[in-house]
Parts: C-alpha cells; structure tokens; sequence
C-alpha cells in the first residue's frame, strides 16, 4: 500500500537508534539525477545512512541554498551538493564546510573548502564532443550547439571544450568564443538555448534545419541530455537522418537509442550513477571514520566521462539497466 | 457587427471597436512576417511555412482553450501543469500497453474533471479563478511527478510479493514505451494534408468551431455577458455557473488535448518542466488577440492571430540570428509595441468614429 | 420667495454657446444658461435632452466641443472634477458613484479628508466620524458612519451621496435625479435640505422628473429639448402642463388611468406566495395573492426590503422558507433562469449592474432574456433579434441613433427603457417592476403605463414595487406596504391615499 | 469597521469580513507552524527559526510591493525580473568597483524607474496591467542578460582599440567581486539585530510604514477607493492616475531592493533563473493574506501572514522528509485547504453577522 511506499526512500528513525544523516543536493530536477540517486541509495544501504535525495525544483541558487539550510537545520552530517553558481558561494559553502564535511558532485567549487570534487571535468567532456564533431565532419562544415541555459557553467565549459578541439588548441579555461565565427574548418552557427523546454529545443533545431535546407556538411551538437532526443526528432521530421550529424551528451533513451540506429554519432556519458554511489560512500566515510578516507592534494576525484558510439553502446546500455534495476 | 446606420461602409468597418481590436494583431503579424521572410531565403521555403503552421496549430489550440475562460472574466494558471500531467500520464498508459485510444479517452476525460473541478471551485465555492488555478499549477505538475514514480508493471503483476515498494525513488522522464502501433496518432502531430500540418488543421477546425459557439449560437451570446456583467447575466435568465464551468471545462479539455500532441511532438515528457511558461504564453496570445482580462470581450479571429505572435517571433529570432540571450527582451518588446500599435490604433478608429 | 435673479444680483455661473457631439449624435447644440446665488434652479427636459451633459460639463467630467464658461464673469477652463470642485462646483451624479467597499464616513469624505500629521496625510477619523453622524443625521439616514458601504441599499447609497454633498461647501450644487430612487418621506427631507442650502446662499440645480417636487421647490425651471434651450419658468410660471409642454413642445393631455378591477373570477391566483421568508426577513414573512389582470403596488421606504423580497421571489437571493405557487401549482425556485422559465419577468432595481450590460448593444441587451426564441438551433437568428430591437426602440421612443448604441451611452431614462423592454417582451405571466419608471419623462411614463395596462388587459399580473407614490396611487388595484423587512398592511382600491399609506410605511401602526 | 450597533464584541470582532478574511490564513500558518514543530525536535531550534524569519522577509518585501499594486486593482507580473534585473546590475556595479552606496541608489533608481514606467502605461495609456507587466517579465529578464554579455572592463579601459568587441560570447552568473567592503551589505541580508534576522527588520519596519500608508492615511482610502470603483473615486476629485503610479512605483522599487538583498543572500546571480517565479509567489502570498485581485480589498496583517506561509511550506516540506517530488502537490493543496478554509470561515462570520 501507499503508506509502506515513503520508507526505505526517506529518513525513518529506526527505534531510538537514529543511523547518520546524509544529503545530496542536486542542482535541477533532471532526469539525469535519477541515475545518480539511484547510485546514491545503492551506497546508502551499504552503508547504513539515513540520505535525503533532493532536487532544487526550478533549479535556482536561491532554492539550492534554502534546501542546505534547511538540511543543517536538521542536523544532516554530510552534504553533497552539485553546486549550482560556484564561483559565486564560496562563503556560503565555506560555512557549510566548517560545520560538517561537504562535497562537491558534478559541478565543483574549486575555491571552497569543500573535502573533495567527484565528477566529470566538463572542458574535458567537451572536448570529446568536440573530437565526434571531427570524426563526423573530418572535411569540416557548419555546426550548431544546443543547449538548455548559457550561463551555468557547464554549459559554458562543455561549449568551449567543443570549441577548443576544432580550433585545434588547448583548453585553457573560459575564453570568449563567438558565434558564427569559424573554429579551424568549422562554422559555428550559433549557440541556442531553450530554458530546459524539451519542446523548444526541438522548435529550435527545426529552425536551424530550415534555415540550412540541403546542408550536407551540417552538425547539430545537443550540450544537455534532452538536447540530442530533440534534435533527432526535428531531424526525423525534417526527413534529414543521416544527411545532418547528431553529437549528443549524456544517456537519454533515446539518444542511446539514436546511437544504435545510427542517426546520432555518439554521446559523452558522465557516470552519474557513480556520482551518486561514491560521494554517499564517501560522506558515510566522512562521518564514522574519517582517517580511512584518502583525497588526493586538489580534492578532485575525477569520476572519467566515457564516449559512446554504435560499437559500445549496446553494451552500456544493458549495465545501465542492470545498475537501475529495470 | 458595424453600426448599419453609418453610411460609409469603409469607416464603419474601420470604426468598429472590434474590428479595431483586431487591427493592432494583424499588423503585427504582417510586419513580423514580412520582416521573417525579408530577412532569409530559406525563411520563404514550404519547410519553414509548414514549421510555423504545426506551432501555430499546438499553440492556438491551447490559446483558444483559455479564451473561453477570459472571456468569462477567469483566468486558468494551470495550463501548463495539465499539458504536463496529461503528456505524462498519456506516456505512462502506452508505457504499459495501453490501447492509445483507450489512453486518449482516459487522458481528456482526466483532463475534463480538472477542469470541471476548477469550474466548481469558482462557481460554487465561490474562490477567485487566479487563486484556483495557481493552486492548479502546482498541484498537477506535482501529481504527474508522482504518477512517474509508481512503478505500475510492477504494480499489476499478479506475482508481486506483498510488501514490495512499488515506488520509484525518484520520478523520471516518460515516453512513449517504444510502441509501433501510434502511427496515427504521431500523424496527429507530424502529418499533413493538401501540405497543410495536422495541428494546424485540427486547431482551424477548433477554431471554427470555437467561433460558432462564440459567435453565432445562443451559448456565446450568455458566455460575454456573464463576463461583462455577471449579476446582469443572472438576472437575465442566464445560469451564469454552468457557463463558466463549461469555459473552464474546455479550457482544460484543449489543454489536456494539447499534452497529448505534446507527447507526440517529442515522444517524452518530462514531469518537472513539460510545459512549463505554457500558460503564460497562452495567455499572452489571448490577451494580443485582443481578448480583455476584464472579461467579456474578445473574437475567434483575433485569438488565431494572437496564437501566431510567438510561434512568429521564436522563429524570427532564429532566422534573423539574434543571439537567444537576447531572446526574451526581443519577445517582450514585440509584445509592448504590439499592444501599443493596438491601443494607438483603437484610438484612432475611436475618433474616427466619434467624428463620422 | 424672490430669487436673486429678480433683485439683480451679478450672476454666480453664465455659460454660453455649449455644443456637445458623441459620436455623430449631437448631445447639446448652442446651449446657454444662467446661475444666481441662492436659487433653486430646475433643469427639465424629456430623456435623452441633454440635461446631464451640460451638468458633466460644468462638473468637469466632460470637456465641450464649444462655448464658454463664466465664473463670477471670469472665463474658466473645466478639466476635470477636482477643478470644478475648487471653484465651488459639486455634482451628484444620476447614477452612484460610490465605493461599496469603504465605510460610509470614507466615502462621505472621500477627495476631502480631514487629516492630521501634515504631509503624511492621516486621517483624522473621529472627527470625520463625528461630522458624518450629523451629515446623516441631517439626510434621516440612521447609519453608523462606521458601516460599510455596501451593506445599504441603492436608496439608502443615494442618500450618501446626498449627504456627501452637503459637506462640500459647494458654491453650485447640481443634483442630478438625487430623488429617482427615493420614496416620498425621503424626498421631502431633501426638499427641506435644499431649502436649508437656499438659505445659505447655495445654488441649487435640481433635475427631476417629478414635475411635482419641482413645482414645490424650484424658483425657476429652465427646459432642454433635443439639446437646445427650450425656454425658462419663473417662479409664477411654474405649473404641471407648462413644464410638461416646454420639455415636449406641444399641449399634452395626461390620462387619468382607472383601474380595471379583474374580471375573470374563478381563476387560481396567478401567483401566490405564503410566508415568504429569506435571511434578513423579519417577523413570519411575507404572503400575497395575484389575480391574472391584476397590478399590485408595493410601497414603503428606503430599505423597507421590497427589493428583497422581489429578489428572493425571483430566485436571486436564497429563500429561507415559505411558499411560492403560481397558477396554483407550487413551484420550486432557485436561480432567475428558474423563474423565467416558469414565466415570470423581473425588472431590477439597480439597472446599470443588474438590469444591464453597459458594454453591450442596445440590440444585445434586449436580445439576452429571449434568446430562448430568438434562435434557430441555438443558432442566433440575428433578424429577429434586429428588429425585436427595432420595435422596441420605436414602442419606448427610445432615444438612440441606433440599436448598436452601447447602452451605457445612452441617458439613464432611455436605458430604463431599455431595461422594461427587454422584460415586456417576454410577455411574462407575472410581471415584477421594481422602480420601473425610475428616472423616466413624463411623457414615456404614460407610455410604460399604457403598455402595462394593455399587458393587464391580457391576463398578465403586475407587482410594481415603487416609491413615487403618485405611480402607486394611479395604477394599483390594490397596494402591500412594508415596513422594516415587514409586511405591515395591505389596502384595496377604495382605502387608497397618501395618508394611508404613509401611515402604514412609517410604521405608525405598529 | 464593524457595526457598534452589534452588542456582542466578540461576535462583531469575527463576523467583521476584514478579520474573516484574515482569520483563514492566521488559521493555516498556525497549523503549518504546529506541524513543522511537531515534526521534527530540530525544526524547535532557533537557528530554524532564524532562518525562516529571514525569508518571510524577503519574501515579504516584494509581497508587499505586489500588495499596493493587487490593491489598485491592478497585477504586477515583472516582480520576478525585476528582482533579476537588479540583481544583476548590482552585481555588475559591484564587479566593476562601484561604491556600493552609489551602486544601491543606481539600483534603485532603475527599479523605481522602471515603476513609474509601469504606472505611466497603464493610467495615461490605458493598457492591461497584466499585459503591461508580463512584457516587462520578458523584457527586463532580456535585460539583464544583455548586460552580463558587456564586458564593461573592456568598455572603460582607456585605451582601448577601435572596434574591439565588448560583447562577451555568452550571459554569464555575476557575482559581487570578490568585493571585501560589503559588510554592511551582506548585514542587510545576513545580519541580526536582538536575534532577529535583519531582513525581518527591514520587512517590519517597511510593513509598519505600509500599514500607515493603507489604513491610517487618506492615500491609502484613495488607493483602496480606485481599487474598487476608479470612477468614484476620480469624480471625487482624487488624482487616480498619480495613485496607480505611485503603486507601481512602490512595487517596482521594493522588487528591485529584494534584488539587493537577492544577490547579498546567495552572493550570485544568474540572469536565466534568479528571481524565476518570485511573481508567483508574491501574488500567492498576497492573495493569501486576504488581498482581492478584484481590488480595493486588502490588509498589511493580510499580507505578513501570506508571506509568510510559503516559506513555512517549503521548509516544512524539508523537515518531514516529504520527497522534492511531491513538494509542488503539498504546496498546492496547501494553498487550495488555506483558501477553502478562509473562504467558508469567510461564509461562516457573513451568516454570524447576517442572524445577529
Ligand atoms: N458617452 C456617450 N456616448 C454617446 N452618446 C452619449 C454619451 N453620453 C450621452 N450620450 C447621448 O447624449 C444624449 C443626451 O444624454 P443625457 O444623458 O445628457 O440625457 P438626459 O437629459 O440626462 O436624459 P435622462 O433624463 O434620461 O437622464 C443622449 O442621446 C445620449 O444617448
Ligand atoms: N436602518 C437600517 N440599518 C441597517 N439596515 C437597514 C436599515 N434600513 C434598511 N436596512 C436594510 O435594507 C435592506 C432592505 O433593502 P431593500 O432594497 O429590500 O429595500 P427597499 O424597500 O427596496 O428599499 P430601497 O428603496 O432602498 O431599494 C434590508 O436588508 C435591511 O436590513
Ligand atoms: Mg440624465
Ligand atoms: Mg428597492
């Protein structure tokens, strides 16, 4: 019945005993965290602590900062946040961190004194991208980025790792990079963001498509998860698959799905389960004996980014279902 | 609807005040338009038209739905969240091999209840439209986000051993379970005829309809003046509730209808942001189309060319390659400046008027 | 008394050449008109002359098209009202312009409060507070300042504005219809207070349809027909037939109407009501028969309840308990749609948010309560409802340059008409008028008069509730009076007199 | 304002419909009060209650502003982007090494102009608050992203070559710049004063003032008199278009404070999403607190009840462990309970004084 349903998910005192209160602090509620709470409560149950899984549901700052609050309130030992505006909170953290371990997951916070990072570094997956881009185009052509909002940092970060590599430079960090400009054979047409409106997204694919009917040398690169889906769908409709190349980001179904027929090149997929699973092993650690834990000097624990095409994707695939249990 | 008694035909037509509501959205539409296929070649293709003509579609069909309800004086916030719900909910019955049409039925009678139950919330209980539907707006984006995390294959299996957790832990995006039997249903969306998108027919059909009923019968005749003048309506003879409880009623039916070509548009829907800002949008093209807030006015016609505002925009700002950071302030000042050409063009026709 | 016209006395107010169009109807054409101080000047006219657009004129609501305004031989511009306002000039609208959701001392003040604490304004409660008491005191309204507005009734509201308008100081105090929805002791009252402002040295412009009280007060009657000057009484001159004749033009016989007592016995009543009650009913409520042919009078005072009594009769206010059965059978009523159905008719009170659709066309307001046949398949069969509204801007001589006139445009005795129309057409089985003529021209009233007789002629049964006595006395066969939410007393044909039902209004029974 | 005629205090107390509109909601911020201590022993504590005072503040800063505008009759929806537009300049102000001092009043002034702007549309060209402000939603959001684009450290340098671009690539977050003299500013937001939170000072005092205005002095019966009946109020000669300025002014300038205090909370703010919603929220609150969108209708008591029920909600929904997926059904019921309940006391005390 409904009532057993809210245990096991949430935190129940069991008897007096209570076990160690953990959070992860997500920074949207994206299907992507799905993934990683599965992880997390993987890592949970192992080890015994009471975690609450929670999503800033417009997935702002101001919400990610008041949900904290709220957790230090409630005595919650460990937090693991993916920090939603990192250059802008260090303070905040710092005074999280001086009262119980903090993590950061998926987007860092270099300068805080979080114990550790665990994620992906987001230059380096965009380099990747980048790197299909290429193999996809090796004669170079037009290409066009989307992607939900520009001014989170991962966005921007995967957008210049694109860039980058195209341009055939090192990554150096933000830089500005316009659009329509040309990174060594290729034309970036623009950067279109959508507010994290799936529906938009594919408006906006479907516009750059007709804007460049009979292209045979046209990219269309999808930055955040729902992205690739949608850009396949406009290109299906639009009767163009195989006739445009698709790099997405991320393990959407449908991407995935995508990648197998062959309509989508491939994928940059970031491990999100492992996200989950480590950083709640980690803060369990953190909390009952924390000599064991090592960090390395910088704190970062790079959790590696893998790149799917049609030759591993199956196989990914099948250990993601198994990892979800479906 | 022009004063037969004015002699001059052309100014009357001109004068009128309707007619003058209308003026303003047409223009805007003409210099959007005109602007959109002066600017790119490929802006002039039959691809483009027929983009624009599917958007337009899904978007008219939402907008007209909320008309009904301006026009009755309300207002429906919830539009967006019953897109969600009914996308969602629609992707969770073909999850689980649902016949579609079955799915269908169920998803708009769903959709039907929610809006009658806003219509008896603001008619017999007497609470304020905005207030219902804010409430409405959080409550079914909130059911749909439940709805994904009830693992129902688990659920209906005769085998489950009592006690197993039948929830999720945390909702998920739906699609549409891999089914092959939806042709139909993704022509709904994707298909054409005589080159003419679907939902640009579906919502030309709605709208003729939708004008009939406005226009033409008794029932729209009652529907303006409970919006105008509610206690005059009542007094007349109207029963001014059930009239607002079928406004809101369609409202949320064409939203509910909206969520299913929704699901169809992008094959997944995602509980925490599918549809989000519809409402909003919806509004705004009512409100271009010359539809009043303060109830009791509005026309079929001036809704379609509202509901074509944004669609035109979003496009625009594409094909004129605006950079989509500055997106919204293009959107915002389209819309000011349309609502001023509006008013200064009913102004205008107003003197006009007063001086033939 | 004489006027200060006659002691010659330089003029408060001179206007001239006053020119008005709305929209190709020419409201007022080369208008002219002369105030003195301590006068009370009538302004007369049929509906639609034009009275209230000159009086917006010099109230600063509306700007004119042409001509000139003297203030004490000073030419003076008139944007609006708060500059009519400080150069003496108050206006008390036809209709109310009050807000319902303010007490009454707010809204007796309002534009004008007594304040304290300098630039910040506050107000000074108690001592609007105190001045309202005497305000009301002065008007008979027995009212805590404190109440909210919208706790009284449409007369009651109009005796706020009254009120309002004696704190202003005006030098010109124009009341436009102040009496249309006040019964005979109220009116008497103002009368009084009119003179009182007299005294003081007040000019008084006083428009009314009821020739009766302008005869009792006015020094002078000045007449407008069809936006022109129609020449001026003086005080010796003022009679019923002259006033009529100058607003119409011509000689006017006025009929005497003689009741016609119901012929055909042995019919069930056509209504019946027993005990009658609703939620501010007091005692056992009320109970009243109809004969099919017969016209009921209702009188009593302000906010005596015949409004609400009607208004439960018609489903609009929730019944309590009690009866309604008409031709014999009980009937079960709980919205207006009910009781249109079952045949009845109710022209409300409060026109403009109850009788009307301001926004909406002459032709759509009378079109809205017979929808139910002038359709074809729910289809709007827009040619009968055209000349539906055609025959009834002919039969009310309705004043309008067409039926796609927005009825709020149109002046408050033809919107009147608008409002009986829609209902007589129905040709209902029981009519209910309350304050049918309310605002109406001598010569329309006969009209209204003779179409309700021709309605009784045909087995139609009226209840008129009404506040001008003159109306009840003509018309009714026989006349309820109310009094404080009571039904105090009923009187036949031969009882009929003023006295007697003013005996029984007051409560001097009881 | 209850009728001396009544004999009983206590009677005449409740069945006043001012108290009954504010009864409703006192009612439901008790119970979402005794629930969350009820819940959880560490919710008792006053760190939690610390916190939660602070953000009744903010919030209540710009329900308040909304309050003067709902009171009019009219809706400010551009709350939100306002409060995002501000944030960002000031942001942008402080990064490029404004006095802080200098940088609020250029804020301010921004916001307060920005009011006005509002208020000249909608009285001298008569258009729809609603339409007015949701172009502002759009346009001001557009803004601030516009201004994250400048590179203003380029735009001042002196020696910059002719035609380098000042446009960054992309809108960015802004932050405060590292800035170390902003003591007293992170105090108006992070501060405390006798153990209250700062912001639920500033929220006292500016609702102490606003209490003043609406109920004590004769601006406030002119704001509450146009509200619900303009033409009364114009014909009793009070200057009803500089009324409805004012409001929107004192909205827009209270919106752009709550983006100081915005960007002094969370130290960062993002043009895409900070201030998302707010509009919402403050409407929610308002509304909730007795203020009718119907005009004329409200009270400051109202409103500090309503703004304070959403951040009750959200961390109530915290502390019972309530997944975040369910968080927008518990929201919304709660806000659809709070207004059943408000509305039948409403009918309860109307019945009280109706028999008495
Ligand atoms: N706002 C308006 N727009 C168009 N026509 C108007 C408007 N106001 C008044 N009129 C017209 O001007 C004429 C004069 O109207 P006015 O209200 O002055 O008449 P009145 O003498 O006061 O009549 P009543 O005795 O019925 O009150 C009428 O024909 C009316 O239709
Ligand atoms: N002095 C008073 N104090 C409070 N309420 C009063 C007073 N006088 C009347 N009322 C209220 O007025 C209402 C009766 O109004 P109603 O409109 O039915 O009267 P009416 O006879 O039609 O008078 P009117 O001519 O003013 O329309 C009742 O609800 C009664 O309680
Ligand atoms: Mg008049
Ligand atoms: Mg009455």
């Amino acid at each position: 019945g409904p009532e057993q349903k809210k245990q096991g998910g949430n935190p129940v005192t069991v008897g007096k005993v209570s076990k160690p209160k953990v959070a992860f602090v997500s920074n949207n509620p994206a299907e992507f965290w799905t993934i990683c709470e599965a992880g997390a409560r993987k890592a949970a149950e192992e080890t015994d602590v009471d975690l609450q899984f929670k999503r800033p549901q417009d997935g702002t700052a101001a919400t990610q900062i008041q949900i904290i609050e709220d957790l230090l309130v409630n005595k919650t030992q460990a937090i693991s946040v993916s920090v939603i505006s990192p250059d802008n909170q260090i303070e905040f953290l710092d005074g999280v961190a001086a009262r119980i371990p903090l993590l950061c997951v998926d987007n860092d916070a270099s300068k805080s004194k979080r114990r550790a990072y665990l994620g992906t570094a987001n230059i380096k997956a965009g380099r990747s991208v980048g790197e299909l881009i290429k193999k996809a185009l090796p004669k170079g052509g037009k290409i066009a980025l989307f992607v939900g909002q520009l001014d989170p940092v991962n966005a921007r970060e995967r957008r210049q790792g694109v860039l980058d590599v195209l341009e055939g430079v090192e990554s150096k960090g933000l830089r500005i990079s316009r659009d329509g400009e040309k990174y060594g054979a290729y034309q970036l047409l623009g950067t279109f963001t959508d507010n994290v409106d799936k529906n938009k997204a594919k408006d906006n694919a479907a516009d750059v498509l007709a804007k460049n009917q009979g292209a045979t040398d046209l990219a269309l690169v999808g930055l955040w998860a729902y992205n690739a889906p949608a850009i396949l769908s406009a290109v299906t409709d639009a009767n163009r698959v195989g006739k445009v190349k698709i790099v997405g980001f991320d393990e959407d179904n449908e991407t995935l799905e995508g990648i197998k027929t062959g309509a989508i090149e491939g994928t940059i997929v970031q491990n999100p389960y492992e996200f989950g699973f480590q950083s709640v092993k980690m803060m369990a650690d953190l909390i009952r004996k924390p000599e064991s834990v090592k960090i390395p000097e910088d704190g970062i624990m790079d959790i590696p980014h893998k790149v799917l095409t049609k030759e591993n994707v199956q196989a990914f695939q099948t250990e993601l279902k198994k990892l979800l249990g479906k | 609807m022009s004063p037969p008694e004015s002699k001059n035909m052309f100014t009357a037509f001109f004068s009128n005040p309707t007619v003058g509501r209308i003026l303003g959205v047409f223009l805007l539409v003409v210099v959007l338009y005109t602007l959109m296929i002066g600017i790119e070649e490929n802006a002039r293709t039959v691809e483009n038209h027929q983009n624009l003509a599917r958007r337009i579609g899904e978007w008219g069909i939402l907008t007209l739905g909320v008309g009904f309800v301006i026009i009755t004086g309300g207002i429906d916030l919830s539009i967006g969240s019953v897109v969600c719900l009914s996308a969602v909910s629609f992707g969770i019955l073909l999850e689980n091999g649902a016949n579609p049409y079955v799915a269908t039925l169920v998803v708009l009678t769903g959709a039907g209840l929610i809006g009658l139950f806003h219509g008896y919330l603001v008619t017999k209980l007497n609470l304020q439209p905005f207030v219902v539907t804010l409430c409405g707006l959080f409550i079914y984006r909130g059911m749909a986000q439940f709805l994904t995390l009830i693992d129902f294959k688990k659920w209906m299996d005769p085998n489950l051993a009592a006690g197993t957790r039948i929830l999720r832990d945390s909702s998920r995006d739906v699609g549409v379970g891999g089914r092959t039997d939806l042709t139909s249903f993704f022509w709904l969306q994707k298909g054409e005829w005589l080159g003419i998108p679907t939902p640009m027919w579906l919502f030309g059909i709605l709208a003729l309809l939708a004008a009939i009923f406005l226009h033409a019968s008794v029932y729209g005749r009652y529907l303006f003046a409970l919006g105008y003048n509610e206690q005059a309506a009542r007094y007349a003879g109207v029963n001014t509730n059930r009239f607002k409880v079928i406004a809101y009623f369609l409202c949320s039916l064409l939203a509910g209808f909206g969520g299913i070509l929704f699901l169809m548009k992008i094959n997944s829907a995602s509980p925490s942001n599918a549809g989000n800002w519809f409402e909003l949008y919806a509004i705004t093209g009512a409100v271009l189309g010359g539809t009043s807030l303060r109830g009791g006015e509005g026309t079929v016609i001036g809704i379609i060319l509202g509901a074509a505002i944004l669609p035109l925009l979003k496009t625009l700002v594409i094909f004129a390659g605006i950079p989509s950071d500055m997106e919204f302030s293009a959107i915002g000042l389209a819309l000011l400046l349309g609502t001023l050409a509006d008013e200064l063009l009913r102004r205008r026709s107003e003197a006009a008027r007063k001086g033939a | 008394m004489t006027s200060s016209k006659d002691q010659g006395k330089p003029p408060l107010l001179t206007v001239f050449g006053i020119s008005k169009q709305f929209g190709g109807a020419q409201a007022l054409h080369d208008v002219g008109l002369q105030l003195f101080p301590a006068e009370v000047v009538a302004l007369i006219g049929e509906n639609g002359a034009g009275k209230s657009t000159l009086m917006k004129i010099l109230g600063g609501i509306l700007n004119p098209d042409a001509g000139t305004i003297q203030m004490d031989g000073v030419p003076v511009r008139l944007q609006n009202p708060a500059q009519a306002m400080k150069l003496g000039i108050s206006l008390i609208h036809q209709e109310l312009n009050l807000a319902d959701n303010l007490s009454i001392e707010a809204n007796l003040f309002l534009g004008r409060e007594m304040t304290w604490g300098g630039p910040l304004g506050l107000a000074n409660r108690r001592a609007m507070e105190a001045r309202s008491a005497s305000l009301l005191d002065r008007v008979g309204l027995g009212f805590s300042p404190k109440e909210r507005l919208a706790n009284l009734t449409l007369g009651q509201k109009q005796l706020v504005e009254i009120a309002r308008s004696l704190s202003l100081d005006a030098r010109i105090l124009i009341m436009d219809e102040p009496t249309s929805s006040l019964a005979q002791r109220e009116s008497e009252r103002l009368l009084q207070v009119i003179r009182e402002l007299r005294q003081d040295g007040v000019c008084v412009v006083f428009i009314s349809h009821r020739l009766r009280e302008v005869e009792a007060i006015a020094d002078r009657v000045i007449g407008l027909r069809d936006g022109k000057n129609a020449g001026e009484l003086s005080r010796m001159e003022i009679n019923y037939p002259a006033m009529v004749k100058m607003m119409v033009g011509r000689d006017v016989k006025l009929k005497r109407h003689q009741p016609i007592l119901p012929k055909i016995p042995g019919l069930p009543p056509a209504l019946k009501v027993v005990k009658l009650r609703h939620a501010t009913s007091k005692g056992e409520g009320v109970s009243l028969e109809i004969q099919p042919g017969e016209l009921i009078g209702m009188a009593g005072l302000v906010g005596a309840g015949r409004t609400e009594f009607a208004e439960t009769l018609f489903g609009i206010r929730q019944r309590v308990s009690g009866e309604i059965h008409l031709t014999g059978k009980p009937i079960k009523i709980r919205r207006p749609a009910d009781a249109i159905a079952h045949g009845m008719a109710l022209v409300p009170e409060d026109r403009r948010h109850h009788g009307l659709i301001l926004a909406d066309t002459i032709r759509g307001n009378i079109a809205l309560p017979n929808l139910d046949t002038l359709h074809k398949g729910k289809i709007l069969n827009f040619k009968a409802i055209k000349s539906t509204a055609q025959k009834g801007v002919a039969a009310l001589r309705i004043r309008t340059t067409g039926i796609s006139k927005q009825a709020g445009q149109l002046s408050g005795g033809n919107q009147q008409k608008v409002v009986l129309y829609k209902w007589l057409f129905r040709k209902p089985a029981l009519l209910i008028l309350d304050e049918p003529t309310r605002g109406v021209d001598v010569g329309a009233k006969e009209e209204i008069y003779d179409l309700m007789r021709q309605l009784t002629d045909k087995g139609v049964a009226i209840l008129m509730i009404s506040s001008d006595l003159e109306e009840i006395l003509q018309l009714s066969d026989r006349v309820l009076v109310m009094h404080e939410n009571k039904m105090v007393g009923a009187l036949d044909r031969d009882q009929l007199s003023e006295e007697s039902i003013m005996r029984l209004a007051t409560g001097a029974n009881s």
